[in-house]
């Protein structure tokens, strides 16, 4: 198929995303309470709060820009692990989109340089129990479905998103302050994953 | 949550502001930043030492900028790391020509937020920065394939022994391979009777019950390695001070400098209390105390419990350790 | 009761063995008489100041004994005044021959205890003693029919202040009415957020909502005049600031040293917070902070919750507060 | 009547009367926990254990040395306001007393010496809201009855005292810890005044 995804969708995206943060932020910093310290919701919501500020005062003539003002603003006002890392998703993904709508192809390119982004910065893998354990499967995904189409491809993004952050929640978490509870980890669903899976599922709503 | 706030959003602004109004004759802040500097920073010639991280560690960093130790300290959310254009900002504000040390804790985000800064400023800015971070929390197994071992205690005295050793005009090589000793001499455990309230989450960040403690917690307000029952001051000393004394490199005949910390909710008199304890202890070890700390110097928030800290302490960190030092948390000789 | 102690009954005694442990180098402790000496006492010619209540407070007094402040303090049992031998074997063991100062903070049993001991000073020793009896409480009212206002955070000023004065060799009659003078110059009013737990006692004091607070405690983890409901930190700050400033003796134009003590239970960065509350309330006042203090420096066990301290403060004694100082819990100029 | 009370029976009363705090010292601490700062019960549990030692070693000849042992003992060992109180009442009671046995009239001679001492020593009266409102009733109906004998003065004196403990109970207190709580000490039972009560029932059952 041939559909596409414009700026305003785009733009659309990050301020639904802002809402859906915050709606979940008490959820997010109660996951963040049992395997971490308690910000994560506070930390994500200030982040995409000053988004949408950001998306309100500036002027975006592509989504290279958009996206580069977001993962700007990310790793400018949260802070901590999601900070920089949800802030190099965007920054790495924004700098595979060009100045016009881009088609499913084009999207997954981008999804891809975001991922990797991730990993670079904060060296982790499959299975260490961080929010890559709902990335990685949801590109996969995305690739496998990408010839169905945008729409398609997002919805089965989340959907991989979903299954990964639910596999990693038996498991001992290796990086990030999970990792410092050892054992205890276990049996708990990570909050940078669940974050995660709300952005892919955000983004099958508004994008596809 | 019952604290001495206003709206939780603004707990680190007001703070800050509070700091300024008490310390206005020696600290300087700049509130777009959230930094804190000593108020004649830059200084020509001197290695600058910032460091930062989360709030709700204080005294932790802010309260130790001044002559003899720090020159910036960068103020992230409560438990949460600064963001690089608040440590970008600080870098290039203490560079007094001879580079700047950043002293991180060894956190997943705040060892990626200052990398940021670094890369930041080499892009950005001629200052030479160098990196110092600490890892001596004993509770964590360090790995290559994990995030390795928290940074606690021996930041404190790491800020002393490097802030005197910049003050004398060490070079940023100097400084820096300095603190990679005192890091390596350094290790801590601790141990949690109680859990503590993030400001934004509202409530306590775990349960615990009346007769439970957590052993081999952070600074976070984090549940520990495990959950033990709530034991005496004797036994509670042991468990803290055992995997720190098999752990390298401590051994008869040596000496540190020894720090009994409260966690923020932990009155002095129990504090002392565990310092008698630790010294029992480490005098069956034969291990000898050169210089001590007994109080709340790096805390997480109101928690009730206490961290031991122990780093090896040759004459040189001795002598650096007596230097003087003008900080609101740390004073002496000036 | 989670407390990192061994048996209730040994706590004073345990926390004396870590305070020598600590700071052998410059205190040294009668065991017997549970009393905190400095180590050089007695100091011939130098007016011998001793202070002590129960204990639970720290650093207040122990935490005050050294160069420029205290000789020694004796520790009661918690929360309990010391007894007459106590008072008795530190007034004979301080006096280097200019006579010995009691500083005893305004409550039935500390006075009692200290009246008793110095008729027994008189009775059998030539020891020439006075006393000034701190009472800066504003919450509690003050009439011949009542047993008066309590001492509270004035003290940990006047110890500074008068310790100064004796330590520059001023005689008894001099550092008596300057003590009495600071004594007139404090005022002092503070809140609990929580109640703290005796260890004999082994559960809270008092039990609190978690929407209220105690408004006009003291020292002891007792409940205060009036449970009101919580607070924001600029609320709180009023509520502490204006009946202090309604009493006397200050004015526009005056200036102060200000003290903002943390409970015991209250981390650092809300005092700091509730500094910068005071700061401001103060300047719309027209009053001037001289110096201040921000920090845990006359508790209640565990308690969360602050006081406020203002002692009216003229270039005598802004000299002798920045006189040096050295000692485990104020230290300065040394 | 002319019975007497002799050293024996003094010595058993302070023993009785510790083991009478000891059982209530957990509510003498909670009373004054209500109205002061938690520690009654310890205090007046580790004076009278200490009185307890000290008649373990020491030899008494009078009931003038017992008691100046118990004085001084209480007086070292407890602090607070009750130790300087009851320390100051016994060294007062025991200077009225002679080497030999005494009879009713010459106990009461000393528990209004013992009185006395507490007045003195915490300058209050009655209606302060102290022991003072157990033991001024008592003294005086220990007089009014004193004629009756030891036991029968002593039983009246603890029937007053309680009466006083319990009319103090509504007052507003004006002398020690309780007193700055104002008008929230209403209600509260002054735990002073109830160590006096226990003190006083137990000299009626062992001294009577
Ligand atoms: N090295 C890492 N790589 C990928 N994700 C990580 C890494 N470390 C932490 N995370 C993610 O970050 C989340 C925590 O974010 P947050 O609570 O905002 O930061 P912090 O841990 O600094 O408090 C974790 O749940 C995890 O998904
Ligand atoms: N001035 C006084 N005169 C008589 N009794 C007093 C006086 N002050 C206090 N008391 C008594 O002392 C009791 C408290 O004793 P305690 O708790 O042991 O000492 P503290 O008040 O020093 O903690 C009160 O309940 C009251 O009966
Ligand atoms: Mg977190
Ligand atoms: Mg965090
Ligand atoms: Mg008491
Ligand atoms: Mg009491």
């Amino acid at each position: 198929m041939g559909d596409t995804v414009d700026l305003d969708q785009f733009s659309d995206w990050m301020r639904r995303y802002a809402g859906v943060i915050h709606d979940n932020a008490p959820l997010l910093t109660e996951l963040d309470s049992a395997i971490g310290d308690a910000d994560h919701g506070s930390n994500m919501d200030r982040g995409m709060t000053a988004v949408v500020d950001a998306l309100d005062v500036g002027e975006f003539t592509s989504p290279a820009d958009l996206f580069k003002k977001v993962g700007m603003t990310l790793v400018s006002s949260v802070g901590g692990a999601s900070g920089p890392l949800y802030g190099t998703f965007f920054l790495r993904f924004g700098g595979k989109l060009g100045a016009g709508p881009v088609d499913a192809e084009g999207l997954g390119v981008a999804l891809h340089a975001g991922v990797d982004g991730i990993v670079q910065r904060g060296k982790a893998a499959v299975g260490d129990k961080t929010m890559l354990d709902a990335w990685v499967p949801a590109v996969e995904a995305y690739d496998a479905a990408a010839s169905s189409g945008v729409g398609a491809a997002l919805t089965a993004a989340a959907e991989a998103a979903a299954q990964g952050r639910d596999s990693a929640t038996p498991l001992v978490a290796h990086r990030g302050r999970a990792s410092y509870l050892g054992e205890r980890s276990a049996g708990h669903q990570d909050p940078g994953a669940t974050s995660t899976v709300l952005l892919l599922e955000t983004a099958a709503e508004t994008l596809g | 949550m019952k604290k001495l706030i206003n709206d939780p959003a603004d707990v680190v602004a007001e703070a800050l502001v509070g700091m300024e109004a008490a310390h206005g004759d020696r600290l300087r802040i700049d509130y777009e930043h959230k930094v804190i500097y000593r108020k004649d920073a830059p200084r020509q010639g001197k290695v600058g030492l910032i460091s930062g991280g989360g709030s709700g560690h204080e005294p932790l960093h802010g309260g130790y900028v001044g002559p003899g130790m720090l020159d910036a300290a960068c103020c992230g959310e409560v438990f949460t790391s600064p963001v690089p254009d608040q440590l970008l900002a600080a870098t290039t504000e203490v560079d007094g020509g001879a580079g700047v040390l950043h002293i991180v804790k060894n956190y997943t985000g705040d060892v990626m937020n200052f990398e940021m800064a670094a890369e930041l400023a080499a892009a950005e800015s001629a200052v030479e920065v160098r990196s110092v971070v600490v890892d001596d929390d004993v509770a964590v197994q360090d790995s290559l394939y994990t995030a390795g071992r928290r940074g606690v205690g021996t930041t404190v005295i790491l800020e002393k022994l490097v802030g005197a050793a910049a003050e004398s005009g060490r070079s940023l090589d100097e400084v820096a391979a300095l603190a990679d000793r005192v890091n390596a001499a350094g290790r801590s455990m601790g141990l949690a009777l109680t859990s503590c309230t993030v400001p934004a989450a509202g409530k306590p960040t775990f349960e615990l019950g009346e007769d439970e403690m957590e052993l081999g917690i952070g600074i976070h307000g984090e549940p520990g390695r495990k959950r033990v029952p709530l034991a005496s001051a004797r036994e509670a000393a042991q468990l803290l001070v055992d995997p720190i004394l098999t752990d390298l490199p401590y051994g008869t005949g040596d000496s540190v400098i020894a720090m009994v910390n409260g966690m923020g909710g932990t009155p002095l008199i129990e504090l002392y209390l565990m310092y008698g304890e630790v010294h029992r202890l480490l005098e069956q070890a034969g291990i000898g105390i050169a210089r001590c700390l007994v109080g709340n110097y790096i805390t997480s928030l109101e928690m009730a419990g206490c961290s031991v800290t122990l780093v090896k302490a040759d004459d040189e960190f001795v002598d650096l350790w007596d230097a003087p030092v003008n900080t609101p948390g740390l004073r002496w000789g000036a």
